[in-house]
Parts: structure tokens; C-alpha cells; sequence
């Protein structure tokens, strides 16, 4: 019954229908399926109405705790979304159009993406971006790729300070590729300049690193693009997007390829997705990106518009040939970024960054300046950052979350003989008196 | 339209970030401080909202048009569906993997196991991934798991067979996982010539990729056939879901030889597809291939609780930052739930039924290379009208004055002049109807006025675009 | 800051417009304010940011009670509203525009409200509706006064199961107009036939009823509407639209004038409002009708096309010998509720209905035969029904709502007499369990 | 476009009411059960969001053009005020009015006071009612209570002074509340004419309204001259709001000699007009008139927590269903709340610059019959162009063919083919300014091509329609 409202036709149409097709009922439009090859089993509960589905649906989600104050990153960030983004990434031409394959019925998408690798551009100080790729891990991982292709070599070099998911993504893509992989152990929570040094060489396609790192550590990078250049590697660094704009772009430090995760740029914590990928590298790289690319273009009257353009690097013209396999991508969250940075603007946008900067760092004298509590990061930190505790940190991460608190990501499972540590991250969301609260309850589970 | 860029104005502010209730921090050193600010667009709130909201008028979209784009299947999403995605909006993904966290995720993670079993049931597999970010991105998930497959059993495999009506990704998703491409020639009848693809199966072949109903529309009655003789050389067999909405209830892939399965929840399971994306495509595999399967996995405790298992010696281990798209599962789950069993069956023979309608009344007037009963899309040809000079893509750009979004006419590649129609079960036949006679119409006019099909669109804000230019300046971003 | 939004302004614009006008200084823009009659105060906190903004409502919103169940009406009606309703009301060219005074730039609304009449048309009976008045109450009272109008007279008869507060809405509205306000007393919770002939005359302009009435008790208008209509006065009525699904339609008993609100119909609870008042008539009575009316027209190429009309009615033309002061109305709570029946369409508006209809029943019977207690109505209801306890309504509904229950309206404040008895109201969204809780708390208040 | 009716398909359904979980009662008895089921639209979900869809693109609105309309403060309305009315959805207003119900919905109680609290100071008066749906129930009911005064007092009051600039709802509110209307002239420079107020006084007049600024956007100095002389009749002053915008933290009313307010939180406060409504007037009044306020009325208890009165003998008694338009409310209290004194004082002093910029700028072309600096909005005459046989309305048509929302031309009625332009602060200078150079062009056109303007509009689905025929023919309902 329920579906009555999907499937519209009236059995006076349908059978309307099968007379115009010539055929008795709906059952004969299958008999091109053998009856051997029917389903065996197709055990599914009865449908219901839209009411009770979202009742259902609901309690679903109330099975998730309500009211826990995160102070957990990881490469998602609890960001506050202004009202715009919904409402406008919300009108329907937008969000239930598909790929703009037909330019002139589509310049709303189009547009808006082209606005969308302008703000990628600007933000990272890149010449070219895509439309979007999947997520922060596999743009990384689409980047390594794109190395590979640019030098013609096989062997990477990945520096520990890596988000170890993206690290395993990388490992997972490459696997099948005979491709090297070496991790860079971490000097003082940052890049090892002398072991990179040393590993380093013409077989190298790229090195490839991540600013802020997974503790929140910011580093120069200049000297490394220098290094990698001088070996004909190319430096790939994936980028936490707020950070850029407080902390100097890739592009100025010499990055080849940036990417990242464009989830906190306007789209929900959503339990890790939807989100983005995006890349962005020089014009002279432009042929090896992965993905969709819009383009200006003028029409027959010469008035300006947008199209799908070079498509000539994609799998539906070039097969296996392509430089990615990538066909959907992240467009509706890619335009929701768009509007997020739109709606802070040039001067709210940095002035966000600072304050997400100005609260950890409060955070981090407050936590660190605990009795037996140690901060691990020696370089400067953007809105994360790495505390040492008296204690196993899964067990006092553990106690806390029972009274509401995430209070950070132990590094444990992630980074063998750091079960002691956690990484805290704090956004703008996370007033002074969240702080201050996880401060007290972090002491009171270390020493009472 | 003016850009967003174009219409900033120095100093202008957007949206107020919150005011800071914590001491100024001293300043980063200067060789990692930004120097310019970024040059985001200056503009007022409403100048933001007047721009993006008539910018998105600017679009055709499945509810404002009929959108028959054919492979997509551009289905009406249901706004409930839309009202669900965000009661999930506040969880962090992370919290799951904090240790204790479990608990505190159960109403997601109990969702991302619903979702995945009736998928497996949907499908006829043993167990489902809900990782994938996107159809593409299930396949190649898909194929890393045959080739963790291979590796463990020591197989020596070094191709991929693929007919050569298979969609780009095919090959594509093969090639970035290493595998060589053999393609094989579709048969007069449509389907996969089977001789060319007995020669072409050697046991270096680890799998074969198949669309069933493949992407003409037609369903392969061989394909247990081929499934053996694939399995004989041990060759596993991958099926791409993308016309999943052509045969639920009536056929499971798993039940006809299928290995390795993906879904695209954006197009079978009523997610929208965002202008583009979010897509997502779980897997779906046998059990032979579970061990293999990435991480982090969702289980079921003998308790009825749902825990988070985060490692596992075989598996490939991980394809994206989290659980996959995990708004747009919700969205999928929601569908599966409210429609039901009957509901799904239903979708299909609906799906089925506005195609073969659709094609029976257009047959007199357009070159149907393959002419038998279609199931969820059927492939027409311009070959006829091409003999005015008028090619498919004259045919879509006069569609669009119509008010009608151009079915798909660049797929399949084999088809020359294809036009590529997937009416979706959920348009009416008073829908069809005006496609049709404007399809008609357009026959018409490609014999008494070609001309007029050249010039169109008319209609809209600009019209054809110069697509060399654009490839030649490569103006991706504004300077 | 919170405001630079909103006044979009640099200060180097600010300085070019005040040079074009030809002042110094945006206070000058001012001086046509004597210094006299200068604002003595101006107290409000400071401005804040979005984010501050909605963690503020959030919590204000906190402060109410959450999840409990409604049995309450009174006028508003706890149904649920398909998503369908939010997303096309929600489309800013539909909220964020005003009256259709240009016609051509406002067709969506014009031709919205168009097919609203018509909705209102076929779901009362009637020949014609307007395109909104403010609520049931006020809808009412100009129901009335357009009696008043239509006859010449200035005599009213209300009957006491007309709800309590519109009853004293259209005293208040009509309170300074020196007409006569007969209460008819109920018989068997129904209109007194008796008691009206004994005061209907040929002075009276209507008879003003309420069907379902207050009690939730069905009644048959048509000996009422002729009894009116032999002494020259109208049948008034107000109904519950979605009763319309199921009960008779006014037109089909006689009533001239129908009212109501249109909460029930696609808007939320929303402590109150905003909601829409219908009411329909005759053709005949087409220029005594308040408020706004679409007609439809052609354009000068024959097309089809919608526009305000009859507007010589409305205050904007004739002033004080219009029809009603009236001119905002409630177009998009009206939209809504054209959204919402069109959604449900004639099928299911009408399984709704019955839908409402058996499980006030199964509530009625079930809550009926718990000891002592007594089931008021003695004509068929609707989705209300009045029983009476064995205690005072009042302490038992404000024990049941510590436990989360509202559990009816107590009528005792609104009938002296009544204050053993209460109004219970069950909607679709009242699942059986609901119900039977209900039944099980209620026996449990009055026994134990 | 076809109606929803005519989309209609026999035995097509919509959204599915929920199934039924209790045992199908007795039917009605068979007089009052209904024969035929309503004609509604018989259609499918996706039809329905098509045709709304389609639809809301037919609209001008604020979000899409600038929209000038007189009188009407057509500011922008931030979204996040949109996202704080369904915070209250769920709230069923008789839980306030339940034994033992104050306790549940404090927050709802909280907000009311708080919003009357907040418009109390802004006014300047001593008390605020929240119950007034609109501007016009707000009149009517600011007038019931000045009745009521009079009454208590035993005053014999009869008629109501209005300026002939007043807005027609000024003298239906008055007149609805039975008093008889004086009208009094508007001197050549633009305020009501002193002394034809003075003769027009007599103490059988119960008040005089006024809109300050006037609806030709002009503030009257001698408002407390002209209240003195009022009080001294013992008339009551009695503000209509719809200006506020103009003087937020410049001039209160209340201290000004105005004993009785309406506000439009639709206009002033930032909520949206929703194509005709809702809206929401507000009414505040000084001490004396605090007695007769409408019930029920949402009081502060020492403890800091809030009850309702329901009834009070002097209560003129009850306007409304309950406490008002709620909705309404919450999103003028948040944009109270988030703009602040700062911001709101902003509010004025942008809505006057930007008003007083248009006027400077269009007075070359355009007659200015009050040629004086105005307040939040300016109002031409189209006297010139009628010279050339165009009218207002010309202009106004042509405006829409150039993407504007013609400013108010039907209104004020004292000044002949009146163009009333109110740009309010939400508006850039180039938006203005592109606005401007439309109607500059508009004024030559008007000279060179008068014909052109009789065309317009040429880009709307319709033209000029036919006005007469439909007041002939009063199809006000599908048959
Ligand atoms: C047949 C077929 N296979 C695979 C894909 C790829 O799916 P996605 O776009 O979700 O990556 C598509 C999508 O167009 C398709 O039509
Ligand atoms: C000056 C003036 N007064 C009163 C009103 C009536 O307000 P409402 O439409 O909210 O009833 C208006 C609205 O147009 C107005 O402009």
C-alpha cells in the first residue's frame, strides 16, 4: 500500500500498458528469465507507511547517545554548519539532478562546481582542482596514484604522521600494484628529515605527508618539497581545509599535490559520511587528475557557461585507460562546502580558523598544565593536539565517555607504544566551559 | 549569471562566526602563518541565498523534469527519505572505535547492519560491506577481494574479461586494482557472444564483470552458463548492480552464480544523486570471499548488541575514511523499509513495464538495434534520423526545450547513435505519454526540419557550448 | 557583528551613498526627529552569532516537556504531517513572497491559492472560499459578522457546543457593536432543538453551530439549517476538516456559511499557531465574503492564468466599508494545507478519516468501561468524546501528566458543572498501545 | 500549468495514512456519514512535488529578486531563524492551559514573555499582547481596547480620526469595532494638516491612529503636539506599526505620546510574508490600558517561572484561538536576539540610508510629490511618464520583465500613479544601483517607446491579464 505513492499507475493503465506493449501481463515482460534462474529466497518484512517509518526510524537514531560533547577529530570535525548550507544545498534541482552531462539544462550544478574548484584553488593556492572526489582517504590515495603516473616510478615514501586510516587506504589501493611503500617513523611528532633523507631516491614517486599531521602538529614543508623535488619525487600533502585559514598554503610550502577532507566544510559529523574528497594540483598536472572537471566555455551567442571538459581522462571514454575509475563522485557535499565557505566569507572564514586555533590552544594549556600530564607535540598545533597521560589512555577515554565526554582519540591502537596517549581536537563549537569541564574531569579520573 | 566571486564586495561579511570566549593565543611562527587571506567570495547572506537559489533554477532535476537519463535510473526519491538522513546527523563516526564507544553508537551501527542483511538477502549473498563510496568504488572493492582471493589460494590471475557493452567503470575499477582488460563482443542477439567468450576464459582470468540486465536492457539467460565455465577455470564472478532495479525479488544474483556483488544505493534504492553524487555501493560477496572483506566491520554479539570489529589478518583492509556513505545508507535502509517486500517486487515490474512501454511505442518511429522484450531501459538509435544529418545528441538538445531531460546518448558505446531510455517505475503513464508524442514530434521534425533539431536549445539560459574551447583553455578556476 | 549579514554595507559604501545623497553622516538622514522626541531607552542585550543564537532557542525549546502523549485537542489536532508538506512549503519562492498584487511574477502562489479554494470547495460542499482567514476562532466571527451583513440583523444565536474559546472570540469581536448573543444550552450534548425554536425570531441573522461540537458529537444540520432559514437567518457552522473525510458535508445539510481551522490540515501543533481559518458560502453571498479570493482569468494571448479579485470587498480600496479589516491573512499555513490533502489525495483523506474515527472508538469503548466511568456524548463522535469520572477531571489529568500523558481536556473550566468530566482526543498517530496505556493509567488514577 | 486536479488519475494515491491497528469501528449512522468522497487531487507523490515544485518557480519572492514593495519591508530573512520555529513544533498549546500543565511548557511560556518583554522596551509602552495574528487583528484589537477604556470610564466616544494617508486597514479596523471614521487631509508638505486635525477633534472622538513615519515615508514632528491635543479630549494616540523599521532606538512610540502600538514582527522583525501571511501583530500599550488586555496573558511568577492567566474581568477577552502565531513569534524573537540593541538600531539607520540613496538618485527622473528627506522608504509619482501615457503600473510590468518585484503602485491613494519604493537594509548599494539604472531606463523608455511599457511583461509564463472578466465571471473554484 505504502508504495502505491512510488509506483503510480492505476491497473485500469497498466493494463493500458500491456495491451500496447501486446502482452498479457506484467509476468510475461520476465519470461526472457529462465525459471531456473529465479530468485531462491526473497525474505524481506512487508512495507509501511510513511508515518510509522519515521517513528521506526527515529528510534533508530535515539539508539545512539544523545549529548555527548566530542572532543574526538580523526579526520571528522564537529563544526557548526550555518543555516544557509542546508537550505540552499536543499532545493531539489540541485540534489536530485544527476552529472551534468547535458550543459545547457545543468549550469546550476555546473556553476557551482566551477565556483567550487575556485574556492579549492584559492584555499590550498593551486592552479587546478577537480569537481570533487570520495573522501579525504581515497583523494589521498587518488594523489599517490597520480604521482605514480606523473614520474612513471613505483615506490612512495609515507610519513607516519598520516591519519593511519588514510595510510591504510593508500596500503589497500596500491596493494595489487607492486607498488613500494615506506613508512617515515615520526622525529619529535613531525617529518625525520634525516630519515627521509635517507630513504629518499630517483625510484621514488612522491613523499607524502599531512598539515596538520594526526596529532595536530603543523609543520613547514618547504624544505621537504625542496628534498623531494631534488629527487624527482613530488611532494603530496593532504590538508585539514580550516586550517588553511590561519596556516600558510601547500602551495607556498612547494606541495605538488594537496588534498583532503572537505567534510568540515559544511557537511554533518553524518557517523563518518557523506563527506568529500578534494585535490588540487599545477596546470601542468591538469591531464593526470582523477575525476570530473567542469570548464568555462562560451556558447554560440559567446555568452559564458560551463561544461564537463576533459573528459578524455575518464573511464567512460577511456575504459581501463582512465586515469581514475571514479564516475559519481561527491558533488552535493562539494556544493555544500562551496556555500560554507561562501556564507564565512574571506575575512569569517580566517577569523574561524583563529578561533578554532585560539580554543585548542587554551585547551592544550589547560589539559597540559594537569599534574602528570604531558603535551607530546613539540612543533605548533592547529586545532588538535597530542597529550601523554599518567594512565592508559583507552581507560580514562572510556570513564569519561560514561559521563558524556569524548575527550580525545587514544593512540594506542594506532601508533604501538603510545597506549598512554590521546589526540584532543577542539572547534568553535566548544565553549570555555566545555573546556574547562573536561579539564576538571580529566584530573578527576587521573588522580581521584 | 554573474559568479559568487564576481559579486563579492570588500569587507563584506557572511555569516558571524561565534564570538571567542578564550584568551588571544600567541601568534603561530611566521613561516607557517598564512600571509593573504584566502580569496573566498565577500558577500551578504542574501546575496548568497539569491545566488545559489537561482543558480539551482538553472537545473533540470528529477523533480522538476522527467529525467530518463538511461544506466542512472532517476528515480523519484521520497521526501521522508529526506527527513531521515539527518536524524543522524550529530554522531560522530569515531565515537564507535573509542574504546567503550560501542554503546554509545548502537542506533547506527544497529542501521548499518539492517542495511547490510537485507542487502545480502536482496542479493542472494552471504555477507554485504557497506564501505563503498560509489558504484566504481564497490567494484574496485570488489575486485581487490578476488584478487585477495587469488593470492590466498595462489592463484596466478592476470585479466579481467568484460563484455564490451560493459560500462566504462568496468574496466576501469579492473585496471586500477592491475588486472588486464580482455573484452568480448556483444552478440547480434544483445547479449555476450558466449564462444568469444569461451575463448577468451584461460585460468589467468580471475573474474568476469557482468551488468545483467546488461546495459542494452536485456537480461542474459546464459549467464549460469558462464558462471560455470568462469568457475571451472576458477575465475569469480563479479556482478555490477547498477540495474539492480530491473529484477528485485525476481532473480538474486547470488543464486545464479554471482561471487562478488555491488549495489549503487543511489540508483536501485531511491538516494538521490546529488547533482552528481553522494552515491554509495555496498558489496556484496560469497562466503568464500568474507574473511577478505575491509575494515572496520559491524557484528552482531550473541547479545543482540552490534560491536565494531577493527582488524582482521585477511582483509583487504580499508577503501574509505569510515563506514561508508553513511547518510546515504540511511536513506536506502528507509526505502527498503518502507516499501517491503512487496513494495520492492513491485518497483521492478513497475521499472520493467514503463520501458517496454515506452519502447513498443516508439519502435515505428526510431532504429531499435536489439528488438526483444526489454527489462528496466531499452537503447534505441538515431541511424535513422542520422540520414537527415540529425545525431542523437540533436534529438536530446531539442528534449530539453520540451521541458524533458535527454535520455543517455554517449552509452552504450557500442550502439552508434545510441538513445538510451530508463523511465523509472515511478513516473506515470500520463508522463510517458508526453515523452513519447514529443519523442514523435521530434521523428517528425528530423525528416521535415533537421535543421531546427540543430539549432535547439532555445529555451534555456545559454545555448550549445563550445566544448573545444573549453578542453583547449582549460579555464578551470577563476583567475 | 551578528548583524554585518544582514546590513550589507561597507563603511567605504556607506561613505559613496551618504555622498550621493548629499549629507555627512547617516545621523543627519535623522534630523526630521526633533532632539524632543528622541528614544528615552533602548535596553536589549547585545547581538550574538547564529551558532549562540540557535544553542539559545535550542535550550529554550529544551525547557518544555518532551514526549508527552497527546489525547488533548481543543482545536488543534496532533496528526501527522507528510514530509512532502515541510519540503514544497518550504521552497522560498513560495515563503518568501507576499500577496500576488503583480500577478504575472506571482502565478505559484496565485494559482496555489486557487486550487486551495477549490480544495475548501469540494471538501465542504460549498460554491466558494476565500484564500484564508487567520485561524477557526476569528474565522468564526467573520462568519458571523457576514451574517450580520447578508441579513441586516444583529441578533446571534451561538450554541454552547461551539468551542469555548471561539464562542468567546466572537463576543469579543463582536462587543462593541451592540448585537444580541443568545447561548443555547445543549440537549444530550447536542444543539437543544426545543430551546432554539423557543428563541430563534425574525431578528436573528444565524443560528452558529459546531459540528463535530466541543464533546466531539456528530450532529444532523439540516432540521437546524431549515428552522434558520424559515425565520430569514443563517446556519453558521464550524467544523474540523478532517472530519469531512467521513461526515455528511455541510453543503449536503444546509449550513450557508462553513468555518474552520486548518491546523489539523499539514501545520505542526506550534504551541498555537501559525494555523489558517477557512470559510466557505454561496455563490449568492460571494460579495459578503472577508478576505482575499483568487479568480481565474485569461492573459491577452488567451492563456490561463490567476489573480486577486472582488478586492472592491477589502480594506485597500474601500477602506471602512470593507468587508473585514483583514489583509495579511495565512496563505502558507493555506499552501500547506492544500499540500497536505493533495498528498493524501481522495483515497487516503478519506481512510484517514475512518482511520481517526475507529481508534477514537476502540479509545471510546475501552476507556468507557473502566469502573465508574461514563461516556458523556450520546450521539456518535468523531475523534473526541467526553467522559465523565468518578473524581474531579482536574486532579486526575495533572496526575496522568506527571506520567506523561495528556490525557484530555478537563471541561470544567469552560462548563460550570462539568468538572468530573473531560475531553479525550485520538488521532492516527495514537497507536493501540498508546491507548490502551492510557486506559491502564486512567483506571490505575481512579483506583489505587 | 495544469492544475493538481487536472493531474488527477482515478484511484491514483498519494502518501499513505498509516495502517490500522485497532478493530474497524460501527459505521455512522447513515445521515450524517458522507456519500461521496471529496473530489482532492487523486495524485502520486512525485506528481504532487512536480507540480509545487513547478510552481514555487512561478514566484517572485525575496530570495530570488529584489522585491521594493512599499510599505511591506521586504527584508531578508536569515535562515537560521527558519531553523528555530520548528524547535516549538511538537508543543500543543493547550498543554499551557492544562491543571498542572505550566510546569511542562516553560520554554514556550518563556519565549512569549520574552518576546513581549523585548517589543515593551523597543515600543516604549507597558505592556505587550502576543495574541494579534496580523497587522489589521492588531489594530482591531489595539482599538477593542481602547473601547474598553472608554467604556470603563463611561466615556461616550463615537468616531475614530485617520489621516487620508493611512493605510485602508486602519479604517475597516476602526470601523469593525464600530466607531464612525473622520478623515483628515495630508498638507502639501506630506503630514496630516494640523489644523484641519484640530477642528476635526471633539471629545466624542475615541482615537486618533497614525503611522509614523507615514505611508509616504515621512516623519511628522508635531506627533506629540497632535497627542496632546488628542489626550486632551481624552482620545487615545494609537500607533500602527508597519513603520517601525524606520526609527528602532531612534523614537518609541511610547514616549512619544502614543498610548496604544501594533508591530508587524512580519516586517519589521525579520519573518517571512509567506506569499500573503502569516504574520503576527503584536500590541503594546501603556499602564491605563494594561486591565483590558486580551486572555489568556502569560504572566512571571517570583520564582522566575511563567504561568498563564486565562481570565481577568476587565479582559476585553480573546482575539485569537491561543497565544497567537507562535511560529511567527519565535523566529522574530531569535532575530530580536541575534541582531541586539547594535543591530537593530543598525537595521534603521541601513533601511533610511538605503531609502533616502534611491530617492536622491531617481528624483531627476521622476516627480517627488514631498520632495523632503525620507525615512525607510520614498515615494515617487509617475506624473512625468503619464505625460506619455504611462502609468505606474507600466512601469511596474516592465520592472518584472528586468527580473524586479515593482515597488508598491496601487498605494499610498493621496498620491496619484504612486511608485513606493522601500528598499529595506537587508539590500546592497549594487543591488541598488542596478535597480536604479533600470528605472532611469524605465523613465527614458517612457519617453522614446511608451508602447514598449504597455507590452510589458514579455518574459512571464502569462501577460497582463484580464481583471475585469475575472471579477465578471467569479470562477473562484475549479467546477
Ligand atoms: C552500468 C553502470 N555501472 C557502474 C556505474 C558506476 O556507478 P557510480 O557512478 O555510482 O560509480 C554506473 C553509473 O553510471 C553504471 O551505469
Ligand atoms: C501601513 C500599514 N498598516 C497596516 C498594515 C496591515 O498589516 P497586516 O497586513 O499585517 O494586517 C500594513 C500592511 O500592508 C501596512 O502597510
Amino acid at each position: 500500500m505504502s508504495t502505491a505513492t512510488y509506483c503510480p499507475n492505476s491497473p485500469e493503465e497498466i493494463r493500458e500498458m500491456l495491451a500496447a506493449i501486446g502482452v498479457g501481463s506484467v509476468g510475461e515482460l520476465f519470461s526472457p528469465i529462465p525459471e531456473a534462474l529465479r530468485a531462491q529466497s526473497f525474505e524481506l518484512p512487508p512495507g509501511m507507511s510513511e508515518f510509522e517509518l519515521f517513528q521506526r526510524m527515529k528510534g533508530l537514531a535515539e539508539q545512539n547517545a544523545a549529548g555527548v560533547t566530542n572532543f574526538i577529530g580523526g579526520g571528522f570535525y564537529d563544526h557548526h554548519i550555518p543555516a544557509v548550507v542546508d537550505h540552499l544545498a536543499g532545493r531539489s534541482e540541485f540534489y536530485t539532478a544527476y552529472t551534468p552531462y547535458q550543459p545547457e539544462c545543468s549550469q546550476g550544478t555546473l556553476q557551482a562546481l566551477y565556483e567550487y574548484q575556485t574556492a579549492i584553488c584559492r584555499l590550498t593556492g593551486m592552479e587546478v582542482s577537480n569537481a570533487s572526489l570520495y573522501d579525504g582517504g581515497t583523494a589521498l590515495a587518488e594523489g599517490a596514484m597520480m604521482a605514480l603516473r606523473v614520474t612513471g616510478r613505483n615506490r612512495l615514501v609515507v610519513d607516519s604522521g598520516v591519519n593511519p586510516f588514510y595510510r591504510q587506504i593508500i596500503a589497500t589501493y596500491l596493494a595489487n600494484l607492486g607498488v613500494e611503500i615506506v613508512d617515515l617513523p615520526l622525529h619529535n611528532g613531525v617529518t625525520n628529515r634525516p630519515a627521509l633523507a635517507s630513504v629518499l631516491d630517483d625510484r621514488t614517486a612522491a613523499v607524502i605527508v599531512q598539515n596538520p599531521n594526526f596529532f595536530g602538529s603543523l609543520d613547514d614543508l618547504t624544505d621537504l618539497a625542496d628534498e623531494a623535488h631534488a629527487k624527482g619525487a613530488l611532494l603530496v600533502a593532504s590538508v585539514y581545509p580550516v586550517s588553511l585559514g590561519l596556516v600558510a598554503s601547500p602551495a607556498s610550502m612547494g606541495v605538488d599535490v594537496v588534498t583532503g577532507d572537505g567534510q568540515s566544510l559544511g557537511n554533518p559529523l553524518s557517523f563518518g559520511g557523506p563527506s568529500f574528497g578534494f585535490i588540487a594540483t599545477s596546470k601542468k598536472y591538469i591531464r593526470n587528475l582523477p575525476g570530473r572537471i567542469i570548464g568555462e566555455t562560451v556558447d554560440r551567442e559567446g555568452t559564458r557557461g560551463f561544461v564537463l571538459t576533459l573528459q578524455a581522462r575518464e573511464q567512460h571514454i577511456k575504459r581501463h585507460k582512465a586515469t581514475s575509475n571514479i564516475c559519481s563522485n561527491q558533488s552535493l557535499c562539494a556544493l555544500r562546502g562551496l556555500i560554507y565557505l561562501a556564507s564565512l566569507g574571506k575575512e569569517g572564514f580566517a577569523e574561524l580558523a583563529r578561533l578554532n586555533y585560539d580554543k585548542a590552544e587554551y585547551a592544550k594549556g589547560l589539559l597540559g598544565a594537569i599534574k602528570g600530564v604531558r603535551v607530546v607535540n613539540h612543533a605548533p598545533t592547529f586545532n588538535e593536539f597530542a597529550l601523554e597521560l599518567p594512565k592508559a589512555a583507552d581507560q580514562v577515554v572510556a570513564s569519561l565517555l560514561q559521563k558524556g565526554l569524548a575527550a580525545g582519540v587514544p593512540l594506542g591502537a594506532y601508533y604501538p607504544g603510545m597506549e598512554r596517549s590521546l589526540v584532543v581536537t577542539v572547534t568553535e563549537k566548544r565553549t570555555k566551559g566545555e573546556i574547562d569541564l573536561l579539564a576538571a574531569k580529566l584530573e578527576e579520573a587521573l588522580w581521584s | 549569471m554573474e559568479l559568487i566571486y564576481e559579486k563579492s564586495v570588500r569587507g563584506r561579511r557572511g555569516v558571524a562566526p561565534p564570538a571567542c570566549d578564550v584568551p588571544r593565543a600567541a601568534d603561530l611562527p611566521g613561516n607557517i602563518l598564512r600571509e593573504e587571506k584566502a580569496e573566498l567570495p565577500e558577500v551578504s547572506e542574501l546575496d548568497l541565498v539569491r545566488h545559489f537559489t537561482n543558480l539551482s533554477r538553472r537545473n533540470f532535476s528529477v523533480d522538476t523534469n522527467f529525467y530518463p537519463l538511461g544506466s542512472c535510473t532517476m528515480k523519484y526519491n521520497a521526501k521522508v527519505l529526506e527527513n531521515c538522513a539527518p536524524l543522524f546527523a550529530p554522531y560522530h563516526p569515531m565515537t564507535a572505535l573509542l574504546p567503550g564507544g560501542g554503546p554509545l553508537a548502537q542506533g547506527s551501527l544497529a542501521m548499518l547492519h539492517g542495511l547490510s542483511g537485507a542487502l545480502a538477502e536482496i542479493t542472494g549473498m552471504d555477507e554485504v560491506t557497506c564501505q563503498p563510496l560509489a558504484g566504481a568504488h564497490g567494484e574496485m572493492t570488489g575486485i581487490m577481494l578476488i584478487a585477495a582471493y587469488h593470492r590466498a589460494k595462489g592463484n596466478k590471475k592476470k585479466y579481467v574479461v568484460v563484455p564490451d557493452s560493459s560500462h566504462g567503470t568496468n574496466p576501469a575499477s579492473a585496471a586500477m586494482v592491475g588486472y588486464e582488460i580482455v573484452t568480448v563482443p556483444t552478440a547480434p542477439y544483445g547479449d555476450m557472444d558466449l564462444d568469444a567468450f569461451r575463448a577468451a576464459m584461460t585460468d589467468e582470468v580471475a573474474a568476469v564483470m557482468m551488468t545483467c540486465p546488461n546495459t542494452l536492457g536485456l537480461f542474459n539467460p546464459h549467464i549460469r552458463e558462464i558462471a560455470d565455465i568462469a568457475h571451472a577455470h576458477d575465475a569469480l564472478m563479479y556482478y555490477d548492480g547498477a540495474n539492480l532495479n530491473a529484477i528485485l525479488g525476481k532473480v538474486r544474483p547470488g543464486d545464479v552464480g554471482f561471487d562478488v556483488i555491488h549495489v549503487n544505493l543511489h540508483k536501485t534504492f531511491g538516494t538521490p544523486h546529488g547533482g552528481g553524487g553522494p552515491g554509495s555501493g555496498p558489496v556484496g560477496v560469497k562466503r568464500e570471499l568474507v574473511p577478505f572483506l575491509p575494515m572496520p566491520r559491524v557484528v552482531k554479539e550473541a547479545d543482540g548488541s552490534f560491536a565494531v570489529e577493527t582488524d582482521n589478518p585477511l582483509s583487504i583492509g580499508r577503501t574509505a575514511n569510515f563506514f561508508g556513505n553513511f547518510g546515504v545508507m540511511v536513506r536506502a535502509f528507509a526505502y527498503i523499509t518502507m516499501l517491503g517486500r512487496e513494495g520492492l517486487i513491485q518497483v521492478s515490474e513497475q521499472a520493467v513495464l514503463n520501458a517496454n512501454y515506452v519502447m513498443s511505442r516508439l519502435k515505428p518511429y526510431y532504429d531499435l538495434p536489439y528488438d526483444t522484450t526489454c527489462m528496466h531501459e531499452c537503447v534505441f538509435s538515431a541511424g535513422k534520423q542520422l540520414r537527415h544529418g540529425v545525431h542523437a545528441i540533436d534529438i536530446a538538445k531539442f528534449l530539453i526545450d520540451r521541458g524533458y531531460h535527454p535520455p543517455t546518448v554517449y552509452f552504450p558505446l557500442i550502439v552508434k547513435e545510441a538513445i538510451m531510455i530508463e523511465p523509472t517505475e515511478t513516473e506515470s503513464k500520463e508522463t510517458l505519454d508526453a515523452f513519447i508524442d514529443v519523442m514523435i514530434e521530434v521523428a517528425k521534425t528530423a525528416e521535415s526540419d533537421p535543421e531546427a533539431l540543430h539549432q535547439a536549445p532555445l529555451t534555456m539560459p545559454i545555448s550549445r557550448l563550445d566544448e573545444t574551447k573549453a578542453a583547449r583553455e582549460q579555464n578551470v578556476c577563476l583567475g
